[in-house]
């Protein structure tokens, strides 16, 4: 079946169904754009922000995964006790906001040093779904110690005055807390890219991606390569659970919702490609928020207002993902055999 | 006191026990083959000295430059001046010619200008930003033992370098490892299917079967003794 | 099933064109293979294996005749055992075709192969560790008699397939053995093992990925024996992957030299022996002055 | 084992060896006659209460294992199939006025087909892929559920009213069986269907079928290369395992008295996970074990207050206690650290060798 495949190249013209496709959704993008082109942008804007949370969350989880071989469930409650952290540094502790912004991911990434040299380190080499397994444990006792000293009501605190502002941008107005988390966003990405590809350690830790045990041979120190990783990880999860946090606000799912949603970006952008992640995110957060705009307009327009879903946002990245895996099983820009 | 020495050493996999006391010793600038039959335990011995997750040590010692290297990492040994050319080459495939040379030298204390690398083996100088996953097999190999080299170490295991190589590749890196242990005095410990590659390289051989050392021999001897290389051999 | 295999079958054929003439490829020695791959037991044309730019397998032509033994010989790395898998379609072949029985059976995937007749042994131990010796053989005898997948539920399946396991059991002598968890045996005898359950998918060409390998001298004559005794009695073909040069010398009735992953020459063990490109090539016995 | 020469020995030896052969059934039996009684005890609880909830998610946590303990396949996502169990019965009970026993087998045929359709999607991907792909799925279906699509599964609030089988009567949290003018408790309208499901799961595991999924677990390579269309088999696996799950669903309605969205939600799985892994995914009682202890140490430990401690005197652990979560997932990583397929009845075993080992001495002396 895949000689097929193989037979095909890749610079083939798109089908006609997918032309189609294409036409049908441009076709909407601008019937949504003649009908409610304020909120479209804005939604537009409000998905590229989410997607960059998106984004940062599963870089850390990618990183993981691909350096260890562990699907980090826990992960996601790095995040949440980001977000937690910052309600307790600014609404309990009365302290300035940008100072959680530094203390509480430096927290978070000790954390999960704790929880790398506590518990995964034993489990190198094992069945990867034990580490699934071990790390979803550690997951439910921060969860369920978080509820006990925070409680299970949903809560938020206030962000200083510069981030509660918004800006003007032509005739939409942008929360500067979106703009301050897209930026920080693309300043995670681009230093993690520098990391990764610019430095002797970030070479270190590729090849250790790639061979580990050839790089011990070579004299690399690559377990406490490895909890360093971890510790930036985890730091870009409380990084993000911050900002989620000044955003919207916080609750004790949001660790296991974004560990998942996290998980279907990387699986769309294609295990172990970074660039893939960054554009999955981005789109999925994109279409997020886009999709119900876009299916009221086209709805509306057409006369089927049966035909709206409510909710269909939340669904997005999973359909997104079944599509990607049906069409192409190793996601946007995956590799093959990779972590398999 | 010799560079490397093993004693009474025994290792297996979770399958069974491979080596059942091997005793080698190895002087400083010498180069030594290791020969044996597939099985015979050539690769576990190197593994062993090189202090890979597998195999197990059962029981022995390995002591280089009279201190013991069983309780140290392998990133620990590579430190002390042990570079290795593991069989199947073992290259980052995802990583760049330059990059693969790179990650060697930044992980030594003293390593050699990676153009003295590049002067070694030009065919590689074409090729620097090639990834690994993307050379030939000689390439591969020539990669890999530019890797171990330009840490600069004292001592070099190469495992099998010319399995599967094309003669002339071959004659190339006999001709090369020969040189890196008589220009530069690196000691050499070779395992090799190939006998007469083996006889190239080293001076003294060590005969491997069912993981025990059984004849230790010069490779004038061996050179002469058909019987001998029959029986251990099958050559 | 039929529908789809020539199908793929005719896709492998058109990107064999595309990638290389397979007579093109093929080495000089191939003219000692006088047989059409289509007429023989095991046949392969142009069968090619490449990960990225290296060439594990390189249009390799073969041809073995019914109830033959052959041995397949080649230093380290000459991809003997890549040979297998493609062969097996353990791993897809990137160019190239396979025949059985003058059938092609090419694109079918890995687990119809036994059912075909077609069965390999592996280089390292592979068992069901976990389970006894019986159980081992038993499950595979028992997919043999159900076919690739049964919803078998009652245990209708169960008797026929234990009898078959010990018949199996007795002919490889492991039947002493039988309720030992697999884990527990010696190398030697999960070695044997290894046969055993290949053979009770009831083959008729039966490929052996050095079935002697980390095995002492006694055992290693004993293995071959044991081969020899196994085929006579099943009239199987057999291709046997082998580093023990006096057990292939002795025993095969031909034998194919790989090398860099394209065949070298085939011939009976006396024109092998005698061949100068193999001694130097595989052997390794050559002037001294050019490698000094 | 055959050939014993006594007449008398050769017949104790074929009790026991058939003792041992059926001990499973045997042990279900027990399982079921002793459990409501036994924790019904002071010492113990002190209330038959949730012993009909034990046996429902003794068997969604032996559903469970068929896919786990002996496919190796791990899922997120079983909410999915014990959710589809019980909206499939509240859905018909209460939209299409439909009874219990043809709502039911409709519920839980949907189950399988929903498995069937995940499972040909996701079983060709690795193993982590393919936990993570079932949460995901897990997920899908918790949104599309929550959306109440068509009206049909009342969103967030669930079903409640129009759900409970006429011929279930209820008062004061206990339910009853109403059934040609005689009534008996609902535990034992459970412990019927437990003790079926329960059997059949037992022979799947020791059929050919059952036989043939450990060898792929054990060496998935070996066994394509052996003639197993190692594919096919854990496609059915993921089936027959979302089918059981499905059935302790329509259990778990009645119990229940309705569906919540919570059925579908992520802990939902999560929890049969806990449960199983605990209890030991080796072992057939494995899972049985776990879901035993996971409900007994929330009602236990729930209901403690008080701690008498030596030195400290009474300790208020009400408002630790009440967090046991937390110290269960505990328990859950130091098992998964320590003995990742043996778990609590690994354990529990290994005692019992031990102590029949010295037991045996002990007679032979």
């Amino acid at each position: 079946m895949s000689v097929a495949t193989l037979a095909s190249t890749p610079d083939e013209l798109p089908s006609i169904p997918w032309l189609l496709a294409g036409l049908a959704l441009l076709a909407v993008v601008i019937v949504t754009l003649a009908v409610r082109p304020q909120l479209f942008i804005s939604n537009l804007v409000g998905g590229l922000v989410y997607g960059m949370i998106l984004m940062m969350i599963a870089l850390g989880l990618s990183l993981i995964l691909g350096l260890l071989g562990v699907v980090n469930f826990a992960h996601g409650a790095l995040f949440m006790l980001g977000a937690y952290g910052a309600y307790q540094t600014v609404a309990l502790f009365e302290l300035p906001f940008w100072l959680a912004l530094v203390v509480v991911p430096i927290g978070v990434g000790l954390l999960g040093v704790l929880m790398e040299v506590t518990v995964l380190r034993r489990l190198y080499g094992e069945d990867p779904l034990i580490g699934l397994l071990a790390t979803f444990g550690v997951a439910l006792m921060l969860e369920e110690a978080t509820r006990a000293q925070w409680g299970g009501t949903p809560l938020s605190f206030d962000p200083p005055a510069v981030l509660r502002a918004s800006v003007q941008v032509g005739f939409l107005e942008i929360a500067t807390t979106r703009l301050f988390t897209a930026a920080v966003g693309a300043l995670v990405v681009g230093g993690l890219y520098v990391l990764m590809y610019r430095t002797d350690f970030g070479l270190s830790i590729r090849a250790g991606l790639q061979d580990q045990q050839m790089a011990e041979f070579l004299g690399i120190d690559i377990p406490k390569r490895f909890t360093i990783v971890f510790f930036i990880g985890a730091a870009i999860a409380g990084l993000s659970g911050v900002l989620r946090g000044a955003e919207v606000g916080m609750d004790l799912g949001m660790g296991m919702d974004f560990v998942i949603l996290a998980f279907v970006v990387i699986v769309v952008g294609g295990l172990g490609s970074i660039f893939g992640s960054v554009v999955s995110a981005l789109l999925i957060g994109v279409a997020v928020f886009v999709t119900p705009v876009m299916l009221r307009a086209a709805t509306t327009v057409a006369g089927l207002e049966w035909l709206y879903v409510s909710g269909i946002g939340g669904l997005m990245p999973f359909l997104v993902m079944i599509g990607v895996l049906l069409v192409r099983p190793r996601g946007l820009f995956g590799e093959e055999g990779l972590l398999e | 006191m010799s560079l490397l020495e093993v004693s009474g050493l025994e290792a297996g996999y979770e399958t069974g026990q491979i080596l059942f006391g091997i005793d080698l010793a190895i002087e400083e600038g010498e180069a030594v083959g290791l020969l044996g039959r597939n099985g015979a335990g050539k690769t576990t011995t190197m593994r062993a000295i090189m202090g890979a997750d597998l195999p197990r040590i059962i029981d022995g010692s390995i002591r280089y430059r009279d201190a013991e290297l069983l309780d140290r990492k392998s990133y620990d040994r590579a430190d002390q001046g042990i570079s290795f050319v593991p069989e199947e080459r073992q290259l980052f495939p995802r990583l760049t010619v330059t990059e693969n040379v790179h990650i060697a030298a930044s992980a030594a204390e003293d390593p050699l200008p990676a153009e003295e690398m590049f002067d070694l083996f030009p065919e590689l100088d074409e090729m620097r930003d090639r990834h690994a996953k993307n050379m030939s097999g000689g390439e591969q190999q020539m990669l890999a033992i530019a890797r171990a080299l330009v840490s600069n170490p004292d001592l070099m295991l190469l495992d099998e370098p010319c399995e599967g190589l094309a003669p002339q590749i071959v004659e190339r890196l006999e001709d090369v490892v020969t040189r890196i242990n008589d220009e530069r005095g690196v000691t050499v410990l070779i395992v090799e299917q190939n006998v007469a590659t083996a006889m190239a390289v080293a001076d003294r051989h060590y005969i491997l079967d069912e993981g025990r050392i059984v004849e230790e021999v010069t490779t004038d001897r061996l050179r002469e003794d058909d019987e001998l290389r029959q029986r251990h051999l099958g050559v | 099933m039929t529908d789809t295999s020539s199908d793929d079958a005719t896709e492998a054929e058109r990107v064999t064109d595309d990638a290389t003439d397979p007579a093109s490829v093929t080495g000089p020695g191939t003219d000692h293979e006088s047989l059409d791959p289509t007429e023989a037991a095991l046949g392969a044309r142009g069968l090619t294996k490449r990960f990225g730019e290296l060439t594990a397998v390189g249009g390799v032509d073969l041809a073995v005749p019914e109830g033959e033994l052959r041995a397949i010989i080649g230093p380290n790395g000459a991809g003997k055992t890549t040979f297998f898998n493609v062969l097996t379609n353990a791993l897809e072949p990137t160019a190239g075709a396979v025949y059985l029985h003058g059938e092609e059976i090419t694109g079918t995937p890995q687990y119809a192969r036994p059912h075909d007749g077609l069965v390999r042994s592996f280089q390292s131990n592979q068992l069901f560790t976990e389970q006894t010796v019986h159980e081992n053989v038993r499950i595979v005898a028992q997919t043999a008699e159900q076919g690739a997948f049964s919803l078998d539920l009652l245990g209708r399946g169960r008797d026929l397939a234990t009898e078959r396991a010990h018949e199996v059991l007795e002919l490889t002598e492991l039947d002493d053995l039988a309720e030992e968890t697999a884990k527990n045996l010696s190398h030697g005898d999960q070695r044997r093992l290894g046969i055993a359950m290949a053979l009770a998918t009831d083959p008729s060409v039966l490929l052996l990925d050095e079935p002697t390998s980390g095995l002492g001298a006694v055992e290693t004559e004993t293995t071959a024996d044991l081969i020899e005794d196994i085929q006579s009695e099943l009239g199987l073909t057999l291709l046997l992957i082998e580093h023990d040069m006096n057990i292939v010398l002795s025993r095969s009735d031909r034998i194919t030299v790989l090398h860099r992953g394209e065949v070298l020459t085939t011939g009976t063990p006396e024109e092998i022996r005698n061949d100068d490109a193999v001694q130097e090539a595989y052997l390794g016995e050559r002037d001294e002055e050019g490698s000094l | 084992m055959s050939d014993a020469t006594e007449p008398t020995a050769d017949g104790r030896d074929r009790l026991l060896a058939s003792i041992s052969r059926y001990q499973v059934p045997i042990g279900i039996l027990l399982l079921v006659g002793l459990l409501r009684p036994v924790i019904a005890h002071d010492a113990l609880l002190g209330s038959s209460y949730i012993a009909s909830s034990m046996l429902i998610w003794m068997l969604f946590a032996a559903a469970f294992n068929l896919l786990y303990g002996y496919s190796g396949l791990l899922s997120f996502g079983h909410a999915i199939f014990l959710g589809t169990g019980i909206y499939g019965v509240a859905i018909g009970l209460r939209h299409f006025d439909l009874p219990y026993l043809v709502a039911a087998p409709i519920g839980v045929i949907v189950a399988g087909l929903i498995a069937y359709g995940i499972a040909r999607l996701i079983v060709g991907y690795g193993e982590i892929y393919f936990a993570m792909l079932t949460l995901a799925f897990a997920e899908a279906i918790h949104f599309v559920v929550n959306a109440d699509p068509f009206g049909l599964t009342g969103g967030a609030d669930g079903l409640r009213s129009g759900t409970t089988p006429g011929w279930i009567e209820s008062f004061r949290g206990q339910s009853v069986v109403q059934l040609g003018g005689g009534e008996f408790d609902l535990y034992y309208f459970v412990a019927i269907v437990f003790v079926l499901a329960t059997l059949a799961l037992w022979q799947i595991v020791r059929s050919p079928f059952g036989r043939t999924l450990v060898a792929i677990r054990d060496n998935e390579e070996l066994a394509r290369a052996m003639g197993i269309s190692t594919a096919r088999y854990q496609v059915w696996a993921f089936t027959l395992s979302g089918i059981f799950s499905a059935i302790a669903g329509t259990l778990l309605v009645i119990r229940n008295s309705g569906a919540s969205l919570e059925n579908f939600g992520m802990m939902t799985g999560a929890e049969v996970i806990l449960m199983s892994i605990f209890g030991g995914m080796s072992y057939f009682f494995g899972p049985i074990a776990g879901a035993f202890s996971w409900f007994f140490a929330r009602e236990y430990l729930t209901n403690l207050e008080m701690v008498a401690v030596p030195l400290l005197g009474t300790v208020d652990v009400g408002p630790i206690l009440g967090y046991w979560r937390f110290f269960f997932g505990f328990l859950f990583v130091v098992v998964i650290v320590l003995s990742p397929r043996e778990g609590l009845w690994g354990f529990v075993r290994s005692i019992a060798d031990r102590v029949r080992r010295r037991l045996t001495e002990v007679i032979r002396e």
